[in-house]
């Protein structure tokens, strides 16, 4: 019941959104987040440590395909749900810095987005998950449309097509599975499983790439990125926050929950050009990163850097790297809707996001330059925040896997710093300048966000343990029966 | 005997006046031409033993549809040489093209000869009162239903014809 | 006095098949639309001439039976044809099929 | 039979309207008696009833003529104002009706007699309605051209049925088909037969290459009429395909399978790819709706147990939906006077109704969930996929692509656009209209198992 | 009282956080109470339980606090551990970390950040200490990466000035490079051992046969990030340029602390590296040529603060040559009398740079030694103690390097000798031109010129004092000594003590004494005659230079190396990656894709060219090809 609030509540809310007029709205938004992040802790309270999976719900949806709606958590999805309660009131917090025309819309929009995330995270049947990842593009697609920068209609139009083109393979091969099921065909996760470790090395392999690039669009992972910097920067700030925090999560989550154990013996046979993908992706991004003007395309191609190693780990399938992939989603889900945020003060203060323009900010706003300096070590993965823990435990995976793939992989805890402090000095240090002089003290809403994002990441960055304890069960499980398969 | 000799006249002239119907210049000969292709078609009928439909071939179409061809090219005034010609290319590439349906059509349908010559033979299915059996009996349902289609295409041009109030 | 004893059935089916193709040829060749409109009479009656045979053949009166809708479907469309060339040519003075291109892309 | 009856004598009863003149009662006389229609065509179900060997209302029968008469229903809702013309009122009501009654004959029949009269029946009414805009060069145009060709298609499909009686002796499905099975190698003319017939009813659901009559026709009619041909007619035809060939010709499905898997193909791409440069929503869609046929074409070629089904859900999806793009199209162009996707401009600020509605409808033609259309895509990709059709089913996935190209086109226009216009006024009953077909798009994405389960 | 272990850390973590919160509400007094006081306290806890451990038999103590990272097999658990080792360099941390502390309050005073100063320092301090007590690889990381972050901070302190956030940033880039072999070599550690954890490991290790690949990869990965962290050939660059920062943070960051951290990490794997031989050698290797290197830079600087910079890389060069010929002991004793008198060193330096209003180049000083009696006096001791002059602490611990390198590899001494040399001379060269001769700066500094306050000159004093002493811990045994030192740290390197063999013989040691010894005397003399007696100066700025000079002066081009050869051809590269690859190559295939479609649509709808009689001839072809497929 519990999963069945979690999913519903979202829609509900946004759907009473819609009747609510003027700028109040955002209020009520933001309860109906907080309320449902509540749900959430709550049903961590009731969460039994275990492998198995809880709350689950089962109802007979479409009986003639095999398709139900089985919802349900185990450790794995209960932190992706956990992650997208926590940030939507922080997105919706964050909002709050600025006044968005049809606020109703706006933010019915954005609990539309929350409701098939969750969606997304605690389907337990292949069609369900299907139709919750799609659902998700809709209400990003109108939030990016609506709201977003100049040239939007087009970069927002290439972002839905290229990942509906993604999603679409991915369909193609989850029907392959279905269509390998026995009798007559279900889409039950754990018959989508067993079909998929049946079909031998060639049918996984068509299996792995359809599925793989879905995600791999949705993530990005090199050569698939390029709809991602053009739709960070012209997507609104709340919109860059889900698209960055959290649906890009999507795409990691799905390479677990759905990727590794349908396909392990593709896994395990394309394993090197996938992770070498992710890889070169690693490194390509950090350097391309390296020469942005644009703040916000900086962070997006660092994002494609991080999610890179994200993948990488997981594909490397060993409980290190899978454990490493979550608590780096978790983390890169904090950091970056941090940096993004930052990235939004700056550019309402001082009307750019070029960096070159900016300076010694630091010198008028010093409370600022060290929360800015916060988020931004915890997306260098400094120790003790937590952007560490998942970049350690993501090279060790991938290190299991290729110890040169690791090295390769690690330049971008150099590149990182190279291009993270060459912003941080190009904009927050030095001498101010005329138009960094005006700028503005933060106001409430943003100290409250900024604060509590870097109390995230310096938490779980000293004591994550109570987030790996939740996933522990779960990853084990699942990349043992993922190894037997393979054959180890 | 005699039956083969008309049958290739018949044959000769249905296909001599079919390609004067489309070669003629004034569209009143390729009306005329037309109707002669039609009773050299309803020869082939009687030939057949069918005798019946050959006349009523004769009726509905040298009768009826044809003097309504030549009524309206009257109405219209186009019983003169006006039709602009199209490019010879056009006329080339619409001549190769129905050439080639010809030669395919013929050239999948020459071996089609299954059905042997039948040995008894019934003379008498294209009399009236077989006709009227078969169609009374088994085909009532479409005879009922071709008048929802006469209804709707009298209608149709009826209201096709009419001037609009305006 | 009946073909079908001396005359193999593929006479008739050759027969019908140039006279379908002659008719195909006009409906090609020709750009006025009544010339057209006779053309696909001429096809009409090429399958009718088969239908006959086949029925003849067959000694089956279904065929022949069949000839009549084939009869009834073309005056109906010859009726509502000529109804909408006269529409047609009310509105473009004109018959030619070329005439008629405003259509398209 | 029962519908086909009641159609036939409302088709006659609206003639009579004329004469007796109870024109202003007729709206709601049609509308009433499409009810009952649907009422007395559900209460066929399971009976399995079979007509002098001519039609058989088995459960497949039923279900389309059931899909028929919704759609039917809605478009008349839709079309209201095409009755208004005072001339041809009666006139415009009995040939919609007789066109129903050639499309219940075309889902139900079980002779060749039958499927040719219910072509001819179904078609001859829409040659004439698509110039019903007598006025209008282009509706002449539009009438002449479908005119032309389908009597030059009929020829062929004519001359299928001819080479088909030769070889086998018979006009009726059942007996065609034993025949085949009997005969193990029928003579060849059959199989010049079945492949006329597949001619001759591709042209009808405008498979490529035979799909040139349906972008000039659907433009060039006025848009009721359109919204008529892309779904009711589309939708029997598809029905009377799917009869015949997964069916009667399925034991010679060597024969057209190549051929249709080309044919099928090729309508995805040209129709998906063709509409992309087009700028008429109305020239938009009929392209869109050539590519629809080709989705439709891929469950016909699985010809599988799914493929009934399929097709049934698909022609139910794509019905509604197009109804409702067809609706706010003619209610842009006739508020805008030109049906141009600068039309929609703005339209999610002047009239968020009106583009939510078209927003559900699009995205539902698109294929995107949770809405009708996207099941039916899915669905449609199982039956193909299990029938190992997996390259088409590649060819549709880009092509559906290439269709969210185009019509997202539309909805960019109507949110990303600066508005142009102050809001249009919409009649109520038009306004209801689409709130209830927005509304039964999702539920039938939702709970397509109610469609689905039926056959 | 080892229990309270958990407390050194804490201290000054809870000093940094109350001053980093409060910031400048507080008042400056408050703030350097806080400040030195935590650091004060964390000594005291440390002296505390040096003594007790030196008292007890059990010798290694580790405390966990709680489970940090668990993932599988992998656990990581945060624990201290306390043995010889750890306790010593928390006593060298903590110690020289509060007298830094003091000084600064008298540096720092004039300063608006000095608030913040503290706080940084205070997590320096928190870092570095977490650094020597992790009982595994991963806290020692953590400190690891931590006091490279400080580091950056106080680097960049001055924030304003480009050039030191550039510096600031180049020693974090650098830090990082050598981060990541460490980071890969832990991972090594674990696929190797399945633990990260010190004790776990070594036990293991034991194991391990001599020269086993994946130690030697393992150790060779941990040297990358000594280099980084300790600035040894190549990754040396940042710490002269990190002289931009406070004059404190240059002495305890980067000279008594942080960049030992290497030596440290070595030491504390010690095992692993006795086992493999050729890690060995290129410790030894990189050790002794950065010694050379850095040294023969020192010689020709002018600015005193870098002059000290390059004698530190040098300095630390001989502790790596230590670790490289397995005198684990020695490179341990070099560190800390080194980090008595370098900070010293460097606290004068402070000192006289305080008093010249900020100057820095020595060209500009001289004869400071009457205006700065203290500092002069304390400086020249910790000059002496650094040259190596008996019986001053450098003597000792340089000597037994020397004495292990002679006993590994003749040539290694010799160098080291050379290196002596070479140190002996640009120190004291430092010395005579600040101290001695006249005064060659502006009038106005000459005004201001004046002793330290009191903070800062007791610091001074107690650092000489220690500078002087600090070298009898560990007397060899050829002088009649204990070596209190070696037999503290025994526990820590017994496992490895079968590769140091004291073969070496009293006489030969004496002699290597007395040979050291001698240099040291010519170089000083040589410097003398130099820079006292003919009052040569260095080279003015517009001078020419001879090639040799030059080259040395110009610390042989490598900063602009690394910037042609690394820097800008990978801003180069990125920009090309960007805008033709990603741009062009990747986004122009997506978005090719798209044009294409478009494209073909624009053709495909000439198709449908209205014609009815073309219509008509399309299918008629159309029906032509299918019926072909049928004959063929």
């Amino acid at each position: 019941m519990i999963t069945l609030l979690l999913i519903f509540f979202p829609l509900v809310a946004a759907l009473l959104l819609l009747f609510v007029k003027g700028q109040q709205v955002r209020n009520i938004a933001i309860v109906a987040a907080i309320i449902e992040f509540a749900i959430v802790l709550y049903a961590l309270t009731q969460y039994q440590h275990g492998n198995a999976t809880q709350f689950e719900a089962n109802y007979n949806w479409i009986n003639s395909l095999g398709i139900s709606f089985h919802v349900g958590m185990d450790g794995i999805s209960l932190l992706m749900v956990l992650l997208t309660t926590f940030l939507v009131p922080i997105i919706i917090l964050t909002s709050f810095n600025r006044e968005y025309s049809n606020p109703s819309h706006f933010y019915s929009l954005l609990l539309a987005m929350q409701f098939a995330l969750v969606g997304v995270f605690v389907s337990l049947d292949g069609f369900l998950f299907y139709v919750f990842w799609e659902l998700a593009l809709i209400p990003i697609y109108f939030i990016c449309l609506l709201w977003g920068g100049e040239n939007r209609a087009r970069i927002t139009f290439k972002f839905f097509i290229y990942t509906l083109t993604g999603s679409l393979l991915m369909l193609g091969g989850f029907i392959y599975l279905y269509l390998h099921t026995p009798g007559n065909h279900t889409f039950d996760m754990h018959a989508l499983y067993l079909a998929g470790q049946s079909i031998g090395l060639s049918g996984q392999g068509y299996v792995f790439w359809a599925i793989f690039i879905a995600f791999a669009v949705k993530m990005p992972i090199f050569p698939f990125h390029t709809w991602q910097p053009d739709t960070y920067t012209v997507a609104p700030t709340q919109g860059t926050m889900l698209l960055s925090g959290i649906m890009l999560k999507m795409g990691t989550y799905g390479l677990i929950r759905w990727l590794l154990p349908v396909a392990p013996l593709g896994v395990e046979h394309w394993a090197n050009v996938a992770i070498g993908l992710s890889v070169i992706g690693i490194v390509y991004a950090s350097c391309i990163a390296i020469v942005q003007k644009d703040f916000k395309r900086l962070i997006a191609y660092s994002s494609i850097a991080h999610v890179g190693l994200i993948s990488a780990g997981i594909l490397a399938v060993n409980v290190q790297g899978v454990q490493g992939g979550i608590i780096q989603m978790l983390s890169h889900g904090v950091n970056v809707v941090g940096l993004f945020f930052i990235v939004d003060i700056i550019q309402k203060r001082m009307g750019t996001r070029d960096i070159a323009s900016l300076g010694g900010i630091r010198n008028v706003n010093p409370q600022f330059a060290v929360l800015f300096l916060i988020v931004l070590l915890g997306s260098v993965a400094l120790p003790l925040t937590n952007g560490f823990i998942g970049e350690f435990l993501l090279l060790n995976g991938v290190f299991q896997f290729n110890a040169w793939a690791a090295a390769f992989a690690g330049l971008s805890v150099i590149l990182g710093a190279v291009y993270m402090l060459r912003s941080y000095q190009s904009i927050m240090l030095g001498e101010t300048n005329i138009s960094t002089q005006g700028f503005a003290p933060l106001t409430g809403n943003e100290k409250a966000v900024l604060f509590i994002l870097c109390a995230a990441i310096i938490g779980f960055g000293v004591y994550p343990k109570p987030l790996l304890d939740i996933a522990e069960p779960s990853v084990v499980k699942l990349v043992a029966g993922v190894r037997m398969a393979m054959g180890k | 005997m005699i039956t083969t000799y008309l049958f290739y006249l018949l044959a000769f002239l249905s296909i001599m006046f079919g390609l004067m119907v489309v070669f003629a210049k004034n569209p009143v000969h390729s009306v005329l031409y037309l109707v002669i292709t039609f009773f050299t078609i309803a020869g082939q009928y009687v030939l057949l033993n069918a005798q019946f439909l050959a006349a009523v071939h004769i009726i509905v179409y040298a009768g009826a549809i044809m003097v309504l061809f030549l009524f309206v090219i009257m109405l219209l005034n186009l019983n003169k040489e006006t039709e602009p010609h199209k490019s010879l290319w056009l006329k080339l590439s619409a001549t190769i093209a129905s050439g080639l349906l010809l030669v395919v059509l013929v050239g999948s349908l020459k071996n089609a000869g299954t059905i042997p010559h039948p040995a008894n033979f019934n003379t008498n299915i294209g009399l009236i009162e077989n006709l009227g059996k078969t169609l009374f009996n088994d085909f009532l349902l479409p005879f009922e239903v071709s008048s929802i289609l006469l209804l709707a295409a009298m209608v149709g041009a009826v209201m096709l014809g009419k001037k609009s109030i305006k | 006095m009946s073909a079908i004893f001396t005359i193999p059935i593929e006479w008739y089916i050759l027969l019908s098949t140039v006279l379908f193709s002659i008719g195909v040829l006009g409906v090609l060749f020709r750009r006025n639309a009544i010339i057209i409109f006779m053309s696909i009479e001429l096809m009409l009656n090429a399958v009718n001439l088969l239908l006959v045979a086949f029925s003849s053949y067959l000694s089956d009166s279904k065929g022949q039976v069949f000839v009549f809708f084939i009869m009834a479907v073309a005056a109906a469309e010859v009726a509502v044809g000529l109804a909408i060339l006269m529409m047609v040519y009310r509105n473009s003075k004109s018959s030619d099929i070329n005439d008629l291109s405003k259509l398209k892309w | 039979m029962k519908a086909l009856l009641l159609l036939s004598s409302l088709g006659v009863i609206s003639l009579l309207a004329e004469i007796f003149s109870f024109k202003k009662l007729l709206y709601p006389l049609v509308l009433l008696g499409l009810t009952a229609t649907f009422v007395l065509n559900i209460g066929d179900w399971n009976t399995n009833m079979s007509y002098f060997k001519m039609i058989q209302f088995d459960n497949y029968a039923v279900a389309f003529t059931s899909v028929i008469i919704v759609v039917a229903f809605l478009w008349f809702l839709m079309a209201e104002g095409f009755f208004k013309d005072e001339t041809n009122q009666t006139d415009h009501y009995s040939l919609v009706l007789f066109a129903l009654v050639g499309a219940v004959l075309l889902v139900s029949y079980t002779n060749m007699a039958m499927l040719f009269l219910g072509i001819e029946i179904l078609s001859i009414p829409m040659y004439i309605l698509a110039g019903s805009n007598k006025n209008d060069v282009l509706s002449n145009e539009a009438a002449f051209k479908y005119l032309i060709m389908g009597a030059f298609a009929t020829g062929f499909l004519l001359f299928g049925i001819t080479l088909i009686y030769g070889a086998t002796g018979s006009f009726n499905l059942e007996e065609i088909k034993n025949a085949v099975s009997v005969a193990g190698s029928a003579p060849s003319i059959f199989y010049i037969g079945v492949l006329l017939m597949l001619i001759g009813l591709s042209f009808k659901v405008s498979a490529a290459p035979f799909h040139f009559w349906a972008p000039d026709v659907y433009q060039g009619a006025p848009t009721v009429i359109t919204a008529f041909m892309a779904t009711i007619v589309k939708t029997a035809a598809m029905a009377a395909f799917l009869r015949l060939f997964d069916d009667t010709f399925l034991r010679v499905a060597g024969t057209w399978t190549n051929v249709l898997w080309i044919m099928t193909a090729m309508t995805l791409l040209t129709g998906n790819i063709t509409a992309v440069f087009q700028t008429s929503t109305k020239r938009m869609l009929a392209y869109s709706s050539v590519a629809h046929a080709g989705y439709m074409l891929l469950a016909l070629l699985a010809a599988n147990s799914y493929s009934s089904s399929a097709i049934l859900y698909y022609t139910l999806a794509y019905s509604i939906g197009s109804i409702a793009t067809f609706c706010i199209i003619s209610i842009i162009a006739d508020a805008k006077g030109s049906d141009g996707i600068h039309s929609f401009n703005g339209l999610g600020k002047t009239n968020p109704l009106l583009a939510g509605v078209m927003t559900i409808a699009l995205l539902s033609l698109a294929g995107i969930p949770p809405t009708a259309g996207f099941f039916a895509k899915y669905y449609i990709f199982t039956s193909a996929f299990m029938a190992g059709n997996v390259g088409l089913v590649l060819i549709a996935i880009l092509a559906s692509l290439i269709g969210v190209y185009y019509y997202f086109r539309i909805i960019i226009a109507m949110y990303f656009k600066e508005k142009t216009d102050e809001s249009i006024q919409v009649d109520l009953n038009h306004k209801l209209l689409l709130i209830v077909i927005a509304f039964a798009i999702i539920a039938l994405g939702l709970f397509p198992d109610c469609v689905i389960r039926l056959l | 009282m080892i229990k309270l272990v958990g407390l050194i850390p804490l201290l000054p973590l809870i000093g940094f956080v109350i001053i980093g919160l409060t910031g400048k509400k507080l008042s400056k007094q408050l703030v350097s109470i806080i400040g030195c006081g935590s650091v004060l306290g964390a000594f005291a806890i440390a002296l505390e339980i040096f003594f007790q451990l030196t008292g007890q038999a059990e010798k290694s103590v580790t405390i966990d606090l709680f489970s940090w990272i668990t993932a599988g097999k992998l656990s990581i658990p945060f624990s201290f551990l306390i043995d010889p080792l750890s306790s010593l360099f928390l006593l060298i941390i903590t110690g020289v970390g509060f007298l830094i502390h003091l000084y600064s309050v008298g540096y720092m005073s004039h300063d608006e950040g000095f608030a913040r100063f503290f706080a940084y320092l205070n997590l320096f301090i928190f870092f570095m200490l977490l650094l020597v007590l992790g009982s595994n690889y991963l806290i020692m990381f953590v400190g690891w990466e931590g006091v490279g972050l400080c580091s950056y901070l106080l680097i960049g302190f001055w924030f304003k000035n480009t050039a030191y956030n550039n510096a600031a940033k180049k020693a974090f880039v650098m830090n990082r490079i050598g981060d990541l072999g460490f980071l890969l070599g832990i991972i090594l550690i674990f696929v190797t051992f399945g633990s990260i954890t010190y004790h776990d490991v070594f036990l293991q290790a034991k194991n391990f046969a001599s020269g086993n690949p994946a130690l030697t990869a393992i150790t060779l990965l941990l040297f990358i990030g000594a280099m980084g962290k300790s600035a040894q050939l190549p990754l040396y660059t940042w710490l002269p340029d990190a002289m931009a920062g406070p004059t404190p943070v240059s002495a305890l960051i980067h000279a008594a602390t942080m960049v030992t951290a290497g030596i440290y990490m070595i030491a504390r794997s010690n095992i692993l590296y006795t086992l493999s031989p050729i890690a060995m050698e290129t410790v030894a290797i990189i050790g002794i040529c950065t010694a050379l290197f850095a040294a023969t830079i020192g010689l020709a600087q002018n600015d005193i603060k870098k002059i000290l910079a390059y004698s530190t890389v040098s300095q630390l060069g001989y502790m790596f040559l230590a670790l490289g010929v397995g005198a684990y002991t020695g490179a341990v004793f070099h560190v800390m009398t080194h980090a008595f008198f370098k900070a010293l060193l460097f606290l004068g330096a402070g000192s006289v740079i305080h008093a010249m209003s900020g100057e820095q180049d020595i060209r500009m000083m001289g004869g400071l030694k009457k205006h700065l009696p203290i500092t002069h006096i304390t400086f020249l001791l910790g000059t002496l103690a650094i040259a190596g002059c008996p019986p001053f602490s450098g003597f000792f611990s340089k000597d037994e390097i020397l004495a292990n390198a002679f006993e590994n590899n003749k040539l290694l001494w010799f160098l080291g000798v050379l290196g002596a040399a070479m140190t002996t001379f640009y120190m004291f060269r430092l010395y005579f031109l600040t101290f001695k001769g006249d005064f060659r700066g502006t009038k106005e500094q000459h005004h201001h010129l004046h002793e330290s306050p009191k903070s800062m000159t007791i610091p001074l004093v107690i650092l000489a004092v220690l500078s002087v002493i600090g070298g009898f811990v560990g007397i060899p045994e050829a002088l009649g000594g204990k070596h209190f030192l070696e037999e503290f740290l025994k526990p820590v390197f017994e496992d490895s003590s079968f590769r140091m063999v004291h073969s070496i013989s009293h006489q030969t040691e004496y002699a290597l004494m007395g040979i050291a010894v001698l240099v040291m005397g010519g170089a000083l003399y040589y410097a003398y005659t130099v820079y006292v007696k003919n009052k040569t100066l260095p080279a003015a700025e517009d001078e020419e230079l001879k090639p040799i000079h030059l080259l040395v002066y110009k610390k042989y081009w490598v900063d602009e190396l690394y910037e042609n050869v690394i820097t800008k051809p990978l801003n180069f590269f990125s920009d090309a990656l960007h805008k033709v690859v990603d741009n062009q190559v990747v986004d122009g295939l997506v978005n090719g894709t798209g044009r294409f479609v478009t494209w073909i649509s624009g053709i495909l709808r000439y198709a449908q060219t209205g014609n009815l009689g073309f219509y008509l001839f399309v299918m008629v072809i159309g029906i032509v090809i299918i019926l072909c497929s049928r004959m063929l």
